[in-house]
């Protein structure tokens, strides 16, 4: 019982009447599908379960029913950068290199330094991650992930804390790998201009569980859904390339 | 003869004794000789009579230098040793403060005096030959000691009990090795004196005995009836008769090879 | 009381263990809390202060956290003898004398292991303190409190360290029986007499007791669960 | 010579010919004052030194030169959330009374709580507060810090990760203070959007220094310094009350 | 070599001091670094798996923390006496022996050390190692990089346990004269022939060596500036 949607295009990966309860927390999703070379966001309210249902998906946390099929995805093609950045003791350039390193990668000195060029980073390849601003942490956590072009990745709110100029940076930087070689994405965000202008899809979560999914028009301007209206009242979104 | 054979190493040859012979230096001063006599390194490990015959009753040694007769007797009777050959002896003696007890040969009047008047006494309460030397005076006296509230039990060896008696002025029932010993060395210097020596049945007779090697294959059984033999050798006797003479005014040990306490 | 000491006394020679338990009990508890108090506050002093020579007073620390119990138990012995500069205080041989010399082996341990926990928690702890308004005592129990865990461990490890020891204890206690005689020493007794079996039981008795205080321990602290969302 | 501006306008702090240097960065403010009962907006890129700036002003740094006036604020009126919450290891009513606690008031348990249950966290008060969610935890140290009414706040990108509801509840519940019994704040913040709502002032950081400071209107839309108007072209800006 | 042998046995009665300084430092290291391996790869292990009874496992770690000395030297004559289990080895009153004594003490502690640390590390650092795509390998030595600080300080404490232990040490290498005497049974030794100030200079001597050790280990370790930015 295929639908024509699902024959043309190939998923990454699908959560099917998945469940996991932590504490009081009660997810519960039954088909969350996320297709092949796509820009998916996850919205929502706090603690509606995003951030739950990422580390599901990377297998940080084991559902306690339901299957999560993961196709052609191993272990080191995924990554997600994580809301509270975890960095290494250690300085920054160790940090950005780690994962080449855990997959025998050596790094290219020059290539590495340009790329914390581009980010303003470039005087701080030696510097204590730790010692970072937060918008810098984040910037370093984003580059981190993406230097071993992984082939699913999940950004986990960390465009929060930086500057106007680095999200249009690391937007335009997405965009380009798309257009390249299309991964799939996932971004977390609660900034619903970004996110409108970014994602291929969007999926609206809400108290656990996946309230609606579709396109980020379909979402956030044509829903019927009282909470997603709710929601979509408390912030303008502008839309297109529109400069202010 | 002697000194060609010290010219080849043949190994070593373990022993278990008291903390007096190690403590005294006794051991210090027989070893290299030992090595150049007979080509045997002795190495010992010096602790409680107790735990001396315990490894030799585990075959872990070659040989017991002790001084506990009935236990000896008793090890080789089980079959642990081969045979006891008395070696030396040296002396108990009663110490203490000067007051109230005036210095005396008569240990029976000593022991009843601290048991009546309930002076402070340190008994070393390890069942080791001097604690069983002890316990037999006051078995013969008909005495309960603990009766004595100032009556302690150290449970170590005789050169701590010795500084502890010191420290708490109190008599102490000790062998004159350790006592001469400390009473020259010791950075604190002892305070206490002899209030009894020289009573008969007060001799404190060491005696080395090889373990048995039917029992443990293992034991240098060779080099523990060289060391038996040598130690009892009229040259050697002679040599321990004189350790400490030079140092302490007297000998810290009599030898007595072949006789018997 | 007597029936258990009866009982427990038959079981070994005679070397009084009811009273060496009792003895044993008292020391450590009360070694542990002194030197927890102590090295607790000087390692969130030690963290707290800079000052030159810092880093050679915390590898002095170190150094101190392996200081040879025989080594102290000299040190306390030549100061609280009777011709010693503290012996008018007349506590060796006794219970207190045997304490003092714990609480100098303890401190340092659980000073360094509080000072290395204070070193990682601290910075966080008073920069959230500042913005709370906390004044330095607030501050000093927040920090306390952050480390609740770390310290609870620091604790758990002198206390094994002082239930363990033997050689200080020997020696500034005289191991009296049925006055300054601990489990450890009297185990040390039973070994030189080569009643092994005895100690070895003596041994376990005592490590069954170090387990059951640590349950009771364990089961005053209330617990929160700990999961982070990372 | 008092300019008129500063006999009305009594300040809050006042920093002048402020330095300080950590590692590689180099702060250096010449004069920046925060008038009294005013939203101060400090914007500019990461690592430009506005953490550095609040952290000075909170005294949890100290100046290698120059001098902090701070009238009338003594340690238990002023606050700073971090941008990085720092959440007792306890629970989220102990997080939230702990400032009540410092200050020797005893919390009012239905008061406390339906501070909670307007921020939609009313069954949390006994969950661990560092297992709640990353908007969740930006909450309950926003809540901690405004419960005790200081006088001066800083709040340090603590809406970043919040849902848009949540962000205009704390947008409300500030301008309601404002009204009621006016303090003074600081919010530091990328979104431009929000700051030009909220603040009455704001203070352009770059490099280390302040650029400019101004009303909204004076810095994000009149400025005719380069970088300010770079950084704002990436950024749309609602002004006024405009609904979507 | 023979002046410096000359010079500090000279300070010295007739213990044998330089060889006892020798042993001392073989034993003291030998037994840290194996007790840090075993030791640390079980407090790892401890943290990662769960089982039914790791509570009381976790007990009972902490509980042998505290495992009097002279217990474990009891414990391992009787394995290794000839007549024991393993006696075939003919390793009593050896120096490895000795080894054997002091890593069944000094694991104990690393590892509940280990364990107590990671407890707090390695959930988060393992999260990080899951989106790095990190192997079990990798993730294992990933967090013992990110616990290196903590690690080394265990390893400094073992040593330091390792260096001023005495009663198993006295028990299985018989304090044996140049062969298996320590420092800590020389002072021992000095102790009980009342010799107090030698034994003072030797435990002083014995402390000045772990102190230098430790600044070595420092001096290897490369330390990064670690201020952190809240
Ligand atoms: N260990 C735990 N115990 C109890 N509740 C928990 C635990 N861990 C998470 N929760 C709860 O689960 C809910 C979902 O958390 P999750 O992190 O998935 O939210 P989120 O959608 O990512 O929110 P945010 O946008 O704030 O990051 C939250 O309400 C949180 O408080
Ligand atoms: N210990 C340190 N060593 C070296 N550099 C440091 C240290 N601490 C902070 N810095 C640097 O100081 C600069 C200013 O940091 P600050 O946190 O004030 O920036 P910020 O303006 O708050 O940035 P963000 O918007 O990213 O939070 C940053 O570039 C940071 O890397
Ligand atoms: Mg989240
Ligand atoms: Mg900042």
């Amino acid at each position: 019982m295929r639908t024509t949607e699902e024959t043309r295009q190939s998923f990454a990966i699908r959560m099917r009447n998945v469940e996991k309860r932590i504490g009081e927390f009660q997810l519960k999703i039954e088909d969350l599908t996320l297709e092949e070379g796509r820009i998916h966001g996850f919205i929502g309210g706090n603690g509606s379960g995003k951030t739950t249902a990422a580390k599901l998906m990377m297998g940080i946390l084991s559902p306690d029913a339901g299957t999560i099929e993961r196709k052609d995805l191993g272990p080191r093609d995924i990554t997600m950068t994580s809301q509270r950045p975890y960095l290494l003791h250690d300085t920054v350039y160790a940090n950005l290199v780690y994962p080449l390193r855990v997959r025998g990668r050596k790094p290219e000195e020059s290539q590495v330094r340009a790329l914390l060029a581009r980010f303003g980073l470039e005087d701080k390849a030696k510097q204590y991650a730790r010692s970072l601003s937060s918008g810098e942490q984040q910037k370093l956590s984003m580059l981190r992930a993406l230097i071993f072009e992984p082939r699913f990745l999940i950004i986990d709110e960390t465009l929060s804390n930086m500057d106007p100029e680095s999200v249009e940076q690391f937007e335009e930087m997405i965009l380009d790998i798309q257009k390249k070689n299309p991964v799939t994405w996932v971004i977390i965000s609660h900034r619903l201009s970004h996110v409108y202008r970014l994602c291929d899809r969007l999926h609206f979560f809400s108290r656990g569980s996946v309230l609606a999914s579709g396109t980020g028009d379909e979402i956030l301007f044509k829903s019927s859904e009282p909470e997603i209206r709710r929601f979509m009242s408390k912030e303008m979104i502008r839309s297109g390339s529109a400069e202010s | 003869v002697a000194a060609q054979e010290g010219a080849e190493e043949k190994g070593r040859l373990m022993m278990a004794t008291t903390t007096s012979t190690a403590d005294t230096g006794l051991l210090d001063y027989l070893a290299p000789l030992f090595l150049e006599d007979t080509g045997w390194e002795l190495q010992w490990d010096a602790v409680g009579t107790g735990e001396a015959l315990k490894m030799g009753e585990n075959g872990d040694v070659d040989i017991v230098l002790v001084h506990a007769k009935a236990s000896e007797e008793e090890f080789v009777e089980n079959g642990f040793g081969v045979e006891r050959f008395p070696v030396m002896y040296n002396d108990f003696i009663v110490v203490g403060p000067k007051e109230p007890i005036a210095a005396t040969d008569d240990i029976e009047a000593v022991f009843t005096q601290i048991t009546e008047d309930q002076l402070s006494f340190v008994s070393r309460g390890d069942d080791s030959g001097t604690d069983k030397k002890e316990k037999k005076i006051w078995a013969a006296l008909e005495l309960d000691p603990t009766s004595n509230e100032q009556y302690v039990e150290s449970g170590q060896g005789m050169g701590a009990t010795l500084t502890m008696a010191d420290e708490m002025q109190a008599y102490c029932l000790t062998d004159r090795g350790t006592f001469l010993k400390l009473k020259k060395d010791a950075d604190v210097s002892l305070e206490l004196e002899i209030v009894c020596e020289g009573a008969k049945d007060l001799l404190n007779q060491y005696g080395v005995i090889a373990v048995n090697p039917e029992k443990y294959p293992e034991v240098n059984n060779e080099a523990a009836n060289a060391f038996i033999e040598w130690i009892c050798s009229d040259e050697v006797q002679e040599l321990i008769g004189e350790f400490g003479v030079e140092e302490y005014g007297q000998a810290l040990f009599t030898p007595n090879a072949g006789t018997d306490n | 009381m007597n029936v258990i000491e009866k009982l427990v006394g038959s079981l070994f020679s005679d070397v009084g263990v009811y009273d060496a338990i009792r003895v044993t009990l008292c020391m450590s508890v009360c070694s542990t809390l002194l030197s927890s108090a102590i090295g607790i506050a000087l390692g969130l002093a030690l963290e707290r202060f800079s000052f030159p020579g810092k880093r050679i007073v915390v590898r002095v620390n170190r150094t101190l956290m392996g200081v040879p119990p025989v080594v102290v138990g000299l040190v306390v012995y030549m100061l609280i003898m009777r011709r010693g500069p503290l012996g008018f205080l007349g506590i060796l041989f006794t219970v207190r004398g045997m304490i003092l010399a714990q609480t100098l082996i303890i401190t340092p341990i659980i000073c360094g292991m509080t000072y290395s926990y204070a070193v990682k928690t601290a910075p966080a702890v008073r920069v959230f303190a500042r913005t709370m308004g906390a004044n330095r005592r607030q501050t000093s129990i927040l920090l306390v409190r952050e480390m609740k865990y770390e310290l609870y461990f620091a604790m758990i490890s002198g206390f094994g360290r002082s239930i363990s020891e033997v050689g200080a204890v020997m020696l500034v206690g005289g191991n009296i029986k049925g006055n300054t005689r601990t489990m450890t020493t009297a185990i040390a007794l039973l070994k030189s007499q080569g009643i092994f079996h005895e100690g070895l039981t003596l041994g376990l008795l005592l490590l069954v007791m170090a387990f059951v205080i640590q349950c009771l321990a364990d089961f005053l602290r209330r617990e929160v669960q700990e999961e982070e969302n990372y």
